[in-house]
């Protein structure tokens, strides 16, 4: 008998549909309607100008730390589009254009890097889980909602979303396997942004790709231009239409690139060059997509505008209510609700001691 | 009224609430076909089939993690995790996530979640299957921290953790699993989390303790009566966090005397707490210091020695003698 | 003698003790190109290249490991956790084996390891990156735990941390990180571990402290002497474990009277131990019960409510005053 | 641009040697010494006979829980062989045939099972670490080590132990992926043993091999048939010569099956069937193995007589040495021992403490 090779599944296909001047592959391009293209669009704008908006506002001190989407709003919104209202959406800290998307506010995201606990709250009807911030750790609760579907008999989804350096950690990887184990209806999205902070993709992991982590766990992968809203939405879809006929978790890597600093707090020039980001500034996923929009007649100089005051007139609401609360005196007792669904008799008395010492401030 | 083990009271509490309520869904290695290793789920999976007596891939995180998610959509997940000496493969799933979800989501979401785990030594068994470290937990905010002392409460509290709204740590003395047997209700019983109980009545002193360590401190409050005259009253505590400061500071206030006792380390251990609050509450009744008999601030020692390693009734008797002599 | 920040002066300790000592290897997330998130390590990739400041990958249970074998191995890694929030998910790597190594295989082995991380709260940080949970390590057979207090004895100790032949916890007070700087003399300089010293000698109250707190702690000290003409002596417990509970105690025995003070959560807290070995070792002096001016039994709040839950100087006054009254 | 498939290295080979009937495959047949060949004989036979051993011992009350090799001797023995003494070797629990190979003595063994912490001595120049019990944990450190021997410029490996259920644990992952970025000497030698506890492998995970999992790391992985004590021998030589030559780490999955219980405290009739170890019983790697060695003219009823009783008169002295330590009086202060390399003022009172107690039991 000599050495055997053992047949494992083993294909990581790359899918991607826009080149870079926005021109479609036709074999690949998927019929979807001129709303929809358009709303993908919006999204990733809004995404866009937020972030931006944020940016200033962080600079200026109104906010704290945060974690820009830029570069990476067609991973974020080609995922989270192809999701329906009643799947889940699990995030991790890098998904504000997606989570948008999906119903929670700006009103909240400003408060939750001013600062503001109330921030956290997600609004009744919408399956998107608060902000992740330990990275990776949240994968695992998109296969117990999943798994929580699969038990009720439902056709939904969980996706979980997280980047290159959470593929990682411990937790991603049994995350995968309790996945493939039970076959539960996941879809794992790695923004592969090419850095986690200063760490390269190259001294990441020695394996070649992302999406061949699923192998190690008998869930099919797939390497998706992350740069490429419709190549995204449509091997999100597929994961989705597989997960809803019992066919269980798929991983995958969106390729894409952070343009800006990890967060406010970090300085990419200690680590990386300029001419990379130049690189990867061609390949903008809005730039891309407008140029396919036109193409289609769907987009023109004027309606950008007309979208851009749009979105503009929305993010200052956003960013005037936000500022009116961060503006008032921020009641510090909130800092004692909703650690149980009942008080005990510590925490009211702690409560009472910091009622007391803020009343003597006062005073 | 049956005589039941503490594992038979642990498995009827089980029995009872799958039965009652499919949202309940215990999981864990070898909880399923194999009953659990010392038998806590055994015939769940034969009543409820394999989607209720979970078996899952060796993985603590893993077990946490998915039970936070399954928890957030609407189940009772009641993870067993094999050893306590283990849950630490788990902990940043539990600080991170079980503990602070509601926090987070300001109530939008909530982890109604039981982690059941056997813990403490005694029972001959290797590295990391003897530890006590509920300090851990109870000093963590968000979680619940229940160490039943006999079958009747194991089974009222873990029914009560399961239907509690919060996520609960439920750690589970192994070496009392079959120590001794209690007449357990068939019907429904609970017992409120965060409450702790009088177990003996007295009033020259007071000894605290939870768990295992509940025997040799009543054997110990048995003898004082016995030979030195003194009634020792004895609490058992159940709940470490919240705790239940009313019961014990009540009674020091009564007493002037306390001594606590458990078998986790001393140092940073559950007991500093516990004096800390007797301080700060009934300071000025206090007539002698507390005293602390617990395990040495040393790992457990493997098993040819870990009685040397825990309060024994002569321990608990010579502090508290100490105590009513100062 | 420079004036450094704590910054500049664990630097300073990294860099010469890694000119001296080639078996001192800093490895962590972005300790290496990025110098550390908070520049701790800048300059040693440059100086000593990316095998001894070495980028890892995203993985702390990863880091911690592979620096536990790295240490038996005969070098001295000093791991970083980019925030004591995220240790957690090396907490099993720190419990089952950096504190148990030596242990396990009866000195054959050791662990000579630092495990670096910023901690503590105070600069407007995002969840996760301002807790205090220096209890869990303390409470744990095997490890040190240490925490400066300022740029000085911040170096000392890291160098004699990375000397120590265990496993050392070294938590960094990030919100002190920059905001003061110190005269730190170029020559090495160590402190040893293990051991407390008065920052402020007096004999009618007793504050012991550490870490970040000791600022509105010796600011509160200072207002008592002003305001009330009170002294109070001021210790800074710099370790944590083994606490050196023979200054405090000391201490207490001449005053009779204490408070504690720390930002981490208060039940179940570093101060519990505290007030329990006064309460053991200098009961009969006690003229007052012993405070705690804590951080609440809460997750600590996003940054918009941090300072209130941060003891300051007005809680630490109003806590002495009582004292002083009672 | 259609669908690309990208290539990743994702070969997977099984290896074996022998046959179930002890012959050998020539083409893959090693030369090897008949000292080496009679070694890795009576290695693997003192391990059962010791395993044997021990479970009387247990039964008997004289010593407590501990986890039989038996059946798993090949694997054992056919990967610590292929290490030299100065190579690390990191086990888990169920490699005390490879553990004894290496100079872990019987009667340590013993007096760790009996609850001694002495038992956990590794003699000074054994480049064993001891007994890891929190499963995949270990992997870690051996990374470390081989970290460390990188870094000195040496050129010894680390190999690491661990189970089948070890590969769902996150450290495995971290450890395979610090391994394949740093490219070190880890050999894995996962003793695929179809258990962990009663989970069966197909249960652990949905991938088709474990070998597999090297590949979400870009660490390459082989699976041999693990009771076939040259094919785990040659699979770890060649893992150990790449590691050697600067090429890294290498997973090796050795098929192998616990024949016994998981440990003492088991009961797996409640989880297999009786003609499943059967089947297994046929496969015995002890068997296979000396049917080889006859047919080489190497072994014969009477030197098997006489190496059984050389076995059985070692494991005699071993026992007796260590029933006699464990019927001494034990000396509880050796708990704090050990602790840190020098004492502290809470653990001199603490041990005096105890010291007071145990004189006061006495008089
Ligand atoms: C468990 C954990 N360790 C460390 C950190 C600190 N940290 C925050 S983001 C980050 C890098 C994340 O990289 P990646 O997963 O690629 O996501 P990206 O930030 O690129 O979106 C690190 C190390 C953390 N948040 N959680
Ligand atoms: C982290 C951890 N979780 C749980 C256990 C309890 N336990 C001991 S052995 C075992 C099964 C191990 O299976 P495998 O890795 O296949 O090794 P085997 O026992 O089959 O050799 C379990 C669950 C443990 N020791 N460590
Ligand atoms: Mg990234
Ligand atoms: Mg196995």
């Amino acid at each position: 008998m000599p050495r055997e090779v053992i047949e494992i599944p083993s294909t990581i296909e790359y899918l991607t549909i826009l080149d870079q001047d926005g021109g479609a592959d036709p074999a690949l391009e998927p019929e979807l309607s001129d709303e929809f293209l358009l709303s993908l669009h919006r999204w990733m704008l809004l995404g866009r100008r937020f972030d931006e908006r944020m940016l200033r506002l962080q600079r200026q001190g109104r906010i704290g730390t945060f974690a820009p989407v830029m570069g990476q709003e067609a991973a974020n919104v080609g995922a989270a589009a192809a999701l329906r209202q009643s799947d889940w959406m699990v995030v991790a800290f890098r998904e504000a254009a997606g989570e948008l998307m999906r119903g929670r506010t700006m009103e909240d995201l400003l408060l939750y890097y001013g600062g503001y606990n109330e921030g956290g709250t997600i609004p009744e009807g919408v399956n998107n889980l608060p902000t992740s911030i330990p990275v990776g750790s949240q994968a695992l609760h998109a296969v117990g909602l999943a798994w929580g579907i699969k038990y009720r008999g439902k056709d939904d989804v969980a996706m979980v979303f997280f980047g290159d350096g959470a593929t990682s950690q411990g937790d991603f990887h049994e995350a995968l396997n309790f996945a493939g184990v039970y076959k539960v209806p996941t879809v794992f999205v790695c923004q592969n942004n090419q850095w986690a902070i200063s760490v390269p993709r190259s001294r990441q992991t020695a394996a070649l790709t992302l999406a061949q982590k699923g192998l190690a766990h008998g869930v099919p992968g797939i390497q998706v231009d992350g740069n490429d809203v419709l190549a995204v939405y449509v091997a999100a879809r597929e994961a989705i239409e597989r997960a809803r006929a019992g066919e269980g978790a798929t991983l995958i890597e969106a390729v894409t690139y952070r343009m800006s600093v990890h967060t406010t707090a970090d300085d990419p020039k200690r680590y990386r060059t300029d001419e990379e980001v130049e690189v990867w500034r061609q390949r903008d996923p809005i730039n891309r997509f407008q140029i396919y929009l036109r193409t289609k007649g769907l987009l023109d100089d004027e309606k950008l505008a007309g979208l851009e005051e749009d979105i503009d007139q929305q993010i200052r609401e956003a960013v005037e209510r936000a500022e009116k609360t961060m503006s008032e005196p921020v009641d510090p007792l909130v800092m004692f609700d909703h650690l149980y669904a009942e008080s005990y008799p510590h925490l009211v008395d702690q409560r009472r001691e910091l009622a007391d010492a803020l009343s003597d401030k006062e005073s | 009224m049956a005589k039941m083990t503490m594992v038979q009271a642990l498995n009827l509490a089980l029995t009872q609430e799958m039965a009652e309520d499919d949202r309940v869904i215990v999981l864990g290695e070898d909880v399923g076909r194999d009953g659990g290793v010392f038998r806590v789920t055994d015939g769940l999976f034969e009543t409820y089939g394999e989607s209720r007596a979970l078996d899952t891939p060796l993985g603590e995180a893993g077990i946490v993690g998915m039970a936070i998610g399954m928890a957030i959509y609407g189940l009772r997940p009641v993870a067993e995790i094999q050893f306590s000496g283990f849950i630490y493969q788990a902990f940043h799933q539990i600080e991170q996530h079980a503990a602070r979800i509601r926090w987070r989501s300001r109530g939008r979401f909530n982890v109604p979640m039981v982690i059941r785990a056997p813990f403490a030594a005694g029972v001959r068994a290797l590295e990391h299957h003897s530890e006590s470290r509920e300090a851990y937990f109870a000093h963590t905010p968000g979680l619940k921290m229940v160490i039943p002392s006999g079958p009747r409460n194991a089974r009222a509290l873990l029914v009560s953790a399961i239907r509690d709204p919060d996520p609960v740590v439920f750690f589970e003395p192994k070496s009392i699993y079959r120590a001794f047997r209690e007449e357990v209700p068939e019907d429904e019983e609970v017992m409120e989390i965060g409450k702790s109980v009088i177990a003996r009545e007295g009033q020259d002193l007071t000894l605290i303790s939870y768990g295992a360590m509940m025997r040799p401190t009543l054997a110990a409050a048995d003898r004082l009566t016995e030979e030195d005259g003194v009634q020792a009253e004895v609490i058992d505590l159940l709940t470490l966090s919240p705790l239940d400061d009313t019961l014990f500071t009540t009674s020091v206030r009564k007493t002037g005397r306390a001594v606590i006792v458990h078998e986790a380390h001393r140092s940073f251990g559950p007991g500093a707490e516990i004096a800390s609050r007797i301080m700060e509450r009934s300071f000025w009744t206090l007539e002698a210091p507390i005293k602390r008999v617990t395990g040495y601030d040393v790992v457990v020692p493997f098993f040819a020695r870990e009685q040397a390693y825990l309060p024994d009734v002569e321990r608990v008797l010579s502090a508290a003698r100490e105590t009513l002599r100062a």
